[in-house]
């Protein structure tokens, strides 16, 4: 009864908070009329199914930004305008992923399914294997066992050796520095680094090791992991000294009131409260390295082989071996072999890296601040 | 144990900016002491002071001396660490840590700093914390929940149960109920009488009944303007600072009507 | 039994070695032109399967750097399109004692003018014309030059694109020698290893990359190792009166036919084709790519393997394995008998 | 007052051990950064050495005939600067986008997925985007030229003629694009997480809308890490060897986007590496100096945009 | 113009805890009513669905009808944008925006209606906010310097001025002076006095005497434990609250000595 009452205090039907506000159906109007004027337009200079998506898009948003301008006011429009605007951006990212994806894909998978495509190295593979199983229609024979090997070999050496410098680093930046020459030096240099061309890297370290062990022994898979290194310091630290930064001072403040220790406070306060985002630096840091082609191809060379040690012998990996098998076939009247077992092997790089990630995203979850939202 | 603490010609700097000037206080073991004072005064600076914990900001500095009970915290090959392990801490701005749950949050000032506590230890210790901050109650079923999950007074009730845990000597309170209910900061107030029992106590209020209510000694401390250091005015008996202030600002400052 | 997920390698050799023979063991490595890959995998291969406990390794960093690493020490024989000058000769004697290092031509294999060219299986043309095309000068399969030696057939309207090798490339450069050779007037850019950046066309990285470029485009041409062109169209070159299509037997006569280079040393094998030659049946652009040998290694074991290896990859079951592989042509019984002769010197050093 | 001369509690022993462990920690940490600055003089000190001989070679003594490195390699800056530059164009608005979408728009369960998707073309390697951009997009972008060619021909960038094959720089630089993309947008969305929510609600309890929340707390707040998000993309895109040398189709500069021609440094060494020996290979090595110099520049002036906004960082 | 609130049976949940449970209130236009209760007993988070921003926080949502001058802020179709212009709010901790100066945090409202002020204009909402804050005294001469370098307090009463720039005709408090010191309360409290000449004031509070200095309405809310709901336990003119509650633990709250 009470109730009956209170309900009686709405303005039934005549909100003030709703009034001016465009109809519901604006976009569904807009929607449409845009896709047949974009249609009509092509019409003119000749139809294909793409242009209509794209000029019904740009239509759309510009259209529900004038009627919103008209019918409600230019703010709203703003918002929705942005909006549209972020939808769309998010839907244009996707259009390359999934095309390369799809490429990928439809050439690789069968080459990846193909029996012992994952244990066997090539050994043993030589055009005239490729042709045979060309001609006869048979399976491809050879595989990425040895690649496969090599790039985990090579990439988990890098890691291990720029995570701990690159994280030092951005840790000495961030909370020790005080902004002196010295923080300004690396800072600096550490953007230099970020120049350094792949090649470059891959000539250093060749040059380095060459002067080191001698030439000869100096092509293996430990020059590589230098040569990715250097690649990978800088991805590392600019990374981990962004989500640093973003720590909040209070935290800090509130362990070094408990007397907590600076680098105990740092260890155990502010980079399990940036763990998310070191991880995903250092993800992407990988993913940038691992998909490298020249500075490997010069410094652990080529094999056919599987090798486990990598201060001995050359090495291959997987990016090196998907440049090799796609622009020099094992058999050069045959290319197709060797074209699905470059794809195939891309579509395991790519499936390394998705398991990275995800690695990643679990230590995230398992470490991050547990946010309440206030 | 608890310590006594001796401001000798203190300033207090931001950069080239002094904050607060030529302080010279004495504040006795096992009491509390209130600060009080407008907006800006540098009260919260100068408590930051008395555990180093204002030299963390870049450009920060402090002239002068500072005895905890006759050693200078700031002579040369001091321990900030070590100072701020015998004076503890509470912020104005409630601040949990946002990865560890409710219990490690009580146990962070021990378990950061690495030291080993078996099970029953370490329930003790939160236990008690959480009793003498009056959040056992509230908090005793969601122990693994994060610290950051707790409504404001809640969040600020956990710091000081943090606080306590460490069993510091010196306690510093910045505001400490400024985001409490009537209930916590009885509770707060009456944790700080017990504390005073075996601890010297500094407390920052804005709330001159809480200043009366819990406070032995009580400073005043004032800003001439902005730019300004803030300066100390007035520093007595807490009865004598409310009913017969020595110096008119005062007067006009406790005199008001607020609460 | 394979177990599911095991391997598919072919046992080693492919084919006929049982238990697998030979006596010597351990690993050499060599690097250098990218145009012998396909072949020399297929050395490697056939190579274990007569010393099974020898290993061969090879970098295809390209014929400079395979010279410089196999100066440098770091290779001890190197795979070259080009023959080393005078200066590389003199420092090859750091590493290969007082006789320096020695060339052996141990993959031949033809440089084919390739097209796209609806309905249009082969042409014939004489350098001239092919240098006026690749100049940019005819600009349409239709033109009179083309159509002059090309009785009967239907020249379509179509303009032509010319795709050359963006990289740098021993291809190119063989192709470029014999335009400078063949047809001076037209082919005014000299012999070059990087296309002239002044005629502006299409071009592509690699072999397999001109070649897939031509195939996707009507109406392209390219140069490129006969091996990879598959089904597209090809040019028979004009020799003497008569036009010669390419050939394993024509480029291998091309290479018998060559001059030494002078001043070589006795059992160095590097050769200086004749472009412009008349003689029947030979196929003007070559690509000779080299094998690069010390005389004198640092000790026995490497010069035991180096020898044996360099021996399998002239010899009769070598070049047919890699003919089979790569597609390259088998060097004729004359060279393959010099080429012996000249191996057999392989010693150590002191 | 007591005397000081006795062993007082602020030293004692045992937080002296303590002390070790900060001065052991910080001393690993300033090692990390020496290590990079001796690694960085290791590589200038290579670069330097093996390009000295191209920088100052005179007339003749360039392989290509060119008579000074710099009109060499003056026109690959230029194209390298375009490529780079048009991806960063098409890129960052697009990456700052979906970071956006991922960190204030999306539903919030479909955030992580979303951010899950997007990394994925960081998982692809160059040489495929190099391959997919060679086979698959220039073809697919040629209409467009053909389009561009006939009506826009007056812009300088898009005169005289089209590619039949759409391996031209505006490829390249989408291809680029599409490679620095998830480099800005995981960084941004990391940064645009942390958005203190005190500053979003602030603009929301003004009556901001949501697009006004993001530039009041959003945008101020994550500036100089989008800044470094972008430098970090810009490094990536500047260095790309593998996809540029596959998709362009190189040539002397023309600064035409949409036809054959123009080269970028990384694709000029990885090309032309191979081959090269003696003064080719330093005429490279120089060029990937400047390469070196032209990212140190952009870098220290993105360095100085943000410091100017330091006073009002977003972190304390 | 002010606006008068009714909520009736709201029911609020941060995804399936129900944190405040059947509040059927009435507050009337041109008053100021304050809500008091302990910690935890969902002050704050009703005070945040009267303006909307309750429903920023994910799965955080709303059942019920709260109706601002008779229209359902909560009705499908309205926009929460347009709710939050007309009802504003000053949060417990200061939040002024750290990336603008002082000026533009005051401005920082009034640029989003987009409406070109003049400069002059301008200046005179920046004086008058300020003053109406009072915190004209100490900022005048830093205008252009960021809203983050000041204290605590002063930093309050920025977003207080922010507040008030935009003339909302709902204003929300969430214990605006709990990081206040006694002079800026007073202006404070002065301000809210005169606001409601104009708007309807709502302002959470811990402080009994505050309760009761401004407020011409309380409502005190409780909790019954953890995980209970929060309730509105008692409703009335705020002399009565004081002086002869209904309820028994209405009087034993506001019985306490605190201050
Ligand atoms: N980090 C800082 N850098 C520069 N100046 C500062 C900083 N923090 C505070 N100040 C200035 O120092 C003076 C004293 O500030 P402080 O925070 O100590 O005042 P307070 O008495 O604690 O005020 P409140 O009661 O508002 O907390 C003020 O003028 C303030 O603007
Ligand atoms: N973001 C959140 N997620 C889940 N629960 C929350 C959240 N914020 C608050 N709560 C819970 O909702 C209840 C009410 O909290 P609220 O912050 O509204 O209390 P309050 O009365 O404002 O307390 P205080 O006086 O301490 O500010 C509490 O039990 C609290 O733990
Ligand atoms: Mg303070
Ligand atoms: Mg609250
Ligand atoms: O074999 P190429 O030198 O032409 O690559």
């Amino acid at each position: 009864m009470t109730t009956n009452v209170k309900t009686d205090l709405e303005n039934k039907g005549r909100s003030r908070l709703t009034v001016g506000q465009k109809p519901r159906w604006t976009w569904a109007a807009c929607l449409a009329g845009s896709a047949v004027v974009a249609a009509a337009v092509l019409a003119l200079i000749g139809f294909n199914v793409a242009g209509w998506a794209v000029l019904t898009a740009v239509l759309y948003v510009a259209s529900m930004y004038v009627s919103t301008v008209v019918l409600e006011n230019r703010r709203k429009a703003t918002n929705g305008l942005w909006t549209n605007l972020v939808f769309g951006a998010f839907v244009i990212a996707l259009l390359p992923l999934v095309s390369v994806l799809w490429t990928v894909l439809s050439i690789g998978l069968p080459g990846l399914l193909a029996p012992g495509f994952l244990a066997s190295d090539m050994l043993g593979i030589t055009g005239a294997v490729d042709q045979q199983s060309v001609n006869e229609g048979t399976s491809v024979l050879g595989g990425v066992a040895h690649a496969l090997v090599g790039s985990l070999l090579i990439t988990i050496g890098a890691t291990v050796i720029s995570v701990p410098i690159g994280l030092l680093t951005s840790i000495y930046l961030v909370e020790y520095s005080r902004g002196g020459f010295f923080s300004k030096a690396i800072t600096f240099f550490v953007d230099v680094m970020t120049g350094i061309p792949s090649i470059v890297a891959g000539l250093f370290a060749a040059g380095l090791m060459m002067t080191l062990v001698g030439p000869g022994t100096n092509v293996m898979g430990f020059s590589a992991v230098l040569a990715l290194s250097v690649l990978m310091i800088p991805v590392v630290v600019r990374s981990t000294e962004e989500m640093l930064r973003v720590v909040p001072n209070e935290l800090r403040e509130a362990s070094y009131a408990l007397g907590v220790r600076k680098w105990r406070t740092i260890l155990r306060v502010v980079i399990p409260t940036s763990i998310s985002g070191i991880a995903s630096g250092v993800t992407l840091a990988i993913a940038r390295v691992i998909g490298e082609t020249a500075p490997i191809l010069v410094t652990a060379g080529v094999a056919i082989q599987t090798n486990w040690n990598l201060f001995q012998d050359w090495m291959m990996s997987l990016p090196v071996y998907i440049y090799r098998q796609m622009m020099f076939p094992t058999a050069p009247s045959a290319p197709d072999a060797s074209e699905q077992r470059a794809w195939a092997a891309a579509l395991v790089l790519i499936i390394i890296v998705m398991l990275l990630n995800l690695l990643a995203r679990f230590i995230a979850k398992a470490f991050a601040p547990k946010k309440s939202g206030r | 144990m608890s310590k006594r603490i001796d401001a000798i010609d203190l300033n207090v700097y931001y950069g080239k900016f002094r904050a607060v000037a030529d302080v010279d206080i004495t504040i006795e073991p096992k009491s509390v002491t209130a600060f009080i004072g407008p907006s800006g005064c540098g009260k919260t600076t100068f408590l930051r002071t008395l555990n180093r914990m204002h030299e963390v900001l870049p450009g920060a500095h402090v002239e002068g001396k500072l005895l905890l009970d006759g050693d200078d915290i700031y002579a040369p090959g001091v321990d900030p660490v070590a100072v701020r392990s015998n004076v503890g801490m509470v912020f104005q701005r409630p601040n949990p840590f946002p990865t560890m749950t409710i219990r490690e949050n009580v146990l962070a000032g021990l378990k950061l700093n690495g030291q080993r506590i078996s099970k029953g230890d370490a329930d003790a210790v939160v236990e008690k914390s959480l009793r003498g901050a009056n959040l056992w109650q509230e908090v005793k079923d969601r122990l693994e929940k994060p610290g950051s999950g707790l409504s404001g007074g809640q969040q600020q009730r956990l710091c000081i149960a943090r606080t306590i845990a460490v069993e510091p000597e010196v306690i510093l309170m910045d505001e400490p109920c400024s985001a409490l209910d009537p209930i916590s900061t009885l509770a707060v107030e009456d944790l700080i009488s017990e504390l005073k029992e075996q601890y010297t106590v500094v407390i920052v209020t804005h709330n001159m009944q809480q200043a009366a209510r819990v406070s032995d000694k009580t400073a005043f401390f004032n800003i001439a303007g902005t730019g300004k250091p803030g300066k100390l005015i007035e520093y007595a008996e807490t009865s004598q600072i409310f009913n017969n202030p020595q110096e008119k600002s005062t007067e006009d400052y406790v005199s008001g009507r607020f609460g | 039994l394979t177990a599911c997920g095991g391997s598919n390698n072919p046992t080693a050799g492919g084919s006929e070695t049982a238990g697998g023979g030979g006596e010597l063991s351990g690993t050499i490595s060599g690097g250098g032109a990218s145009s012998q890959e396909a072949a020399m995998t297929a050395w490697v291969d056939g190579f274990r399967s007569v010393q099974s406990g020898a290993t061969v390794q090879y970098n295809p960093v390209g014929s400079g750097s395979g010279r410089e690493g196999f100066l440098a020490g770091q290779y001890v024989f190197a795979g070259s399109d080009a023959a080393m000058d005078a200066e590389e000769l003199e420092s090859s004697k750091d590493q290969c004692g007082p006789d320096g290092a020695f060339h052996i031509p141990g993959y031949i294999s033809p440089v084919a003018v390739a097209f796209n060219l609806e309905g249009v299986d082969t042409l014939n043309l004489d350098a001239k014309t092919i240098a006026a095309i690749f100049t940019g000068e005819i600009t349409n399969w239709n033109d009179e030059a083309i159509a002059a030696q090309n009785d009967g057939v239907e020249l379509p309207d179509t303009p032509i694109t010319v795709v050359h090798r963006a990289d740098s490339s021993g291809t190119t450069e063989n192709f470029t020698d014999y335009l400078a050779a063949a047809a001076a007037d037209t082919w005014t850019y000299g012999v070059v290893e990087d296309w002239p950046e002044e005629i502006v066309a299409e071009n592509a990285q690699g072999t397999q990359g001109v070649v897939g470029q031509v195939t996707a485009t009507d109406g392209a041409i390219t140069y490129s190792d006969a091996s990879a062109v598959g089904d597209l169209g090809t040019v028979a070159v004009k020799v003497g009166e008569e036009y010669v299509p390419y050939s394993a037997e024509a480029a291998s006569k091309a290479v018998e036919n060559a001059n030494s280079v002078e001043g070589a040393a006795e059992n160095d094998m590097a050769v200086e084709l004749d472009r412009e030659t008349t003689a029947a049946g030979t196929y003007p652009i070559v690509l000779v790519s080299y094998h690069i040998y010390c005389n004198e290694y640092a000790d026995q074991e490497t010069a035991d393997l180096v020898k044996a290896f360099a021996e399998y990859v002239v010899s009769e079951d070598g070049q047919s394995t890699a003919e089979a592989s790569a597609g390259n042509a088998p060097i004729s019984e004359a060279l393959r008998e010099q080429a012996l002769e000249s191996i057999s010197g392989i010693g150590v050093q002191g | 007052m007591t005397t000081t001369t006795q062993q007082s509690a602020l030293h004692d022993p045992k937080s002296a051990g303590g002390r070790a462990g900060d001065k052991i920690f910080s001393g690993i940490a300033l090692t990390a950064g020496i290590v990079i600055l001796a690694i960085l003089a290791f590589v200038a000190l290579y670069l330097v050495v093996e390009s000295l001989p191209a920088l100052t070679a005179g007339e003749g003594e360039l392989t290509n005939g060119k008579t000074s490195f710099w009109s060499y390699v003056g026109p690959m800056m230029v194209g390298t600067l375009i490529a780079s530059g048009v991806a960063l164009l098409l890129a960052t608005p697009v990456a700052v986008g979906v970071a956006l979408f991922i960190s204030h728009y999306s539903p919030k369960h479909l955030s992580q997925p979303i951010g899950y998707v997007i990394d994925l073309l960081a998982a692809i390697p160059s040489v495929v985007y190099g391959a997919w951009g060679m086979t698959f997009l220039g073809p697919l972008l040629v209409p467009a030229y053909r389009w561009l060619s006939e009506n826009a021909g007056w812009i300088p960038i898009f005169a005289g003629g089209y590619s039949q094959t759409g391996r031209t720089l505006f490829t390249a630089s989408v291809v680029l694009a599409v490679m620095v993309l998830p480099i800005i947008t995981s960084m941004c969305r990391e940064i645009f997480v942390q958005t203190p929510k005190l500053h979003e609600e602030a603009a929301l309890a003004l009556g901001a809308t949501r697009w006004e929340m993001v530039k009041m707390a959003v945008f101020p707040f994550a500036r100089a890490g989008i800044v470094s998000a972008v430098m970090l993309g810009l490094g990536r895109a500047l260095g790309e060897t593998m996809a540029v040398a596959l998709v362009l189709s190189p040539g002397v500069l023309s600064a035409n986007l949409i036809s054959a021609g123009n080269q970028t440094i990384p694709a000029e060494i990885a090309l032309n590496f191979p081959e090269a020996f003696g003064m080719r290979q330093n005429e490279l090595i120089a060029a990937g100096l400047v390469l070196f110099v032209i990212t140190l520049v952009v870098n220290m002036i993105a360095r100085w945009i943000v410091s100017r906004h330091k006073e009002f960082s977003g972190a304390n």
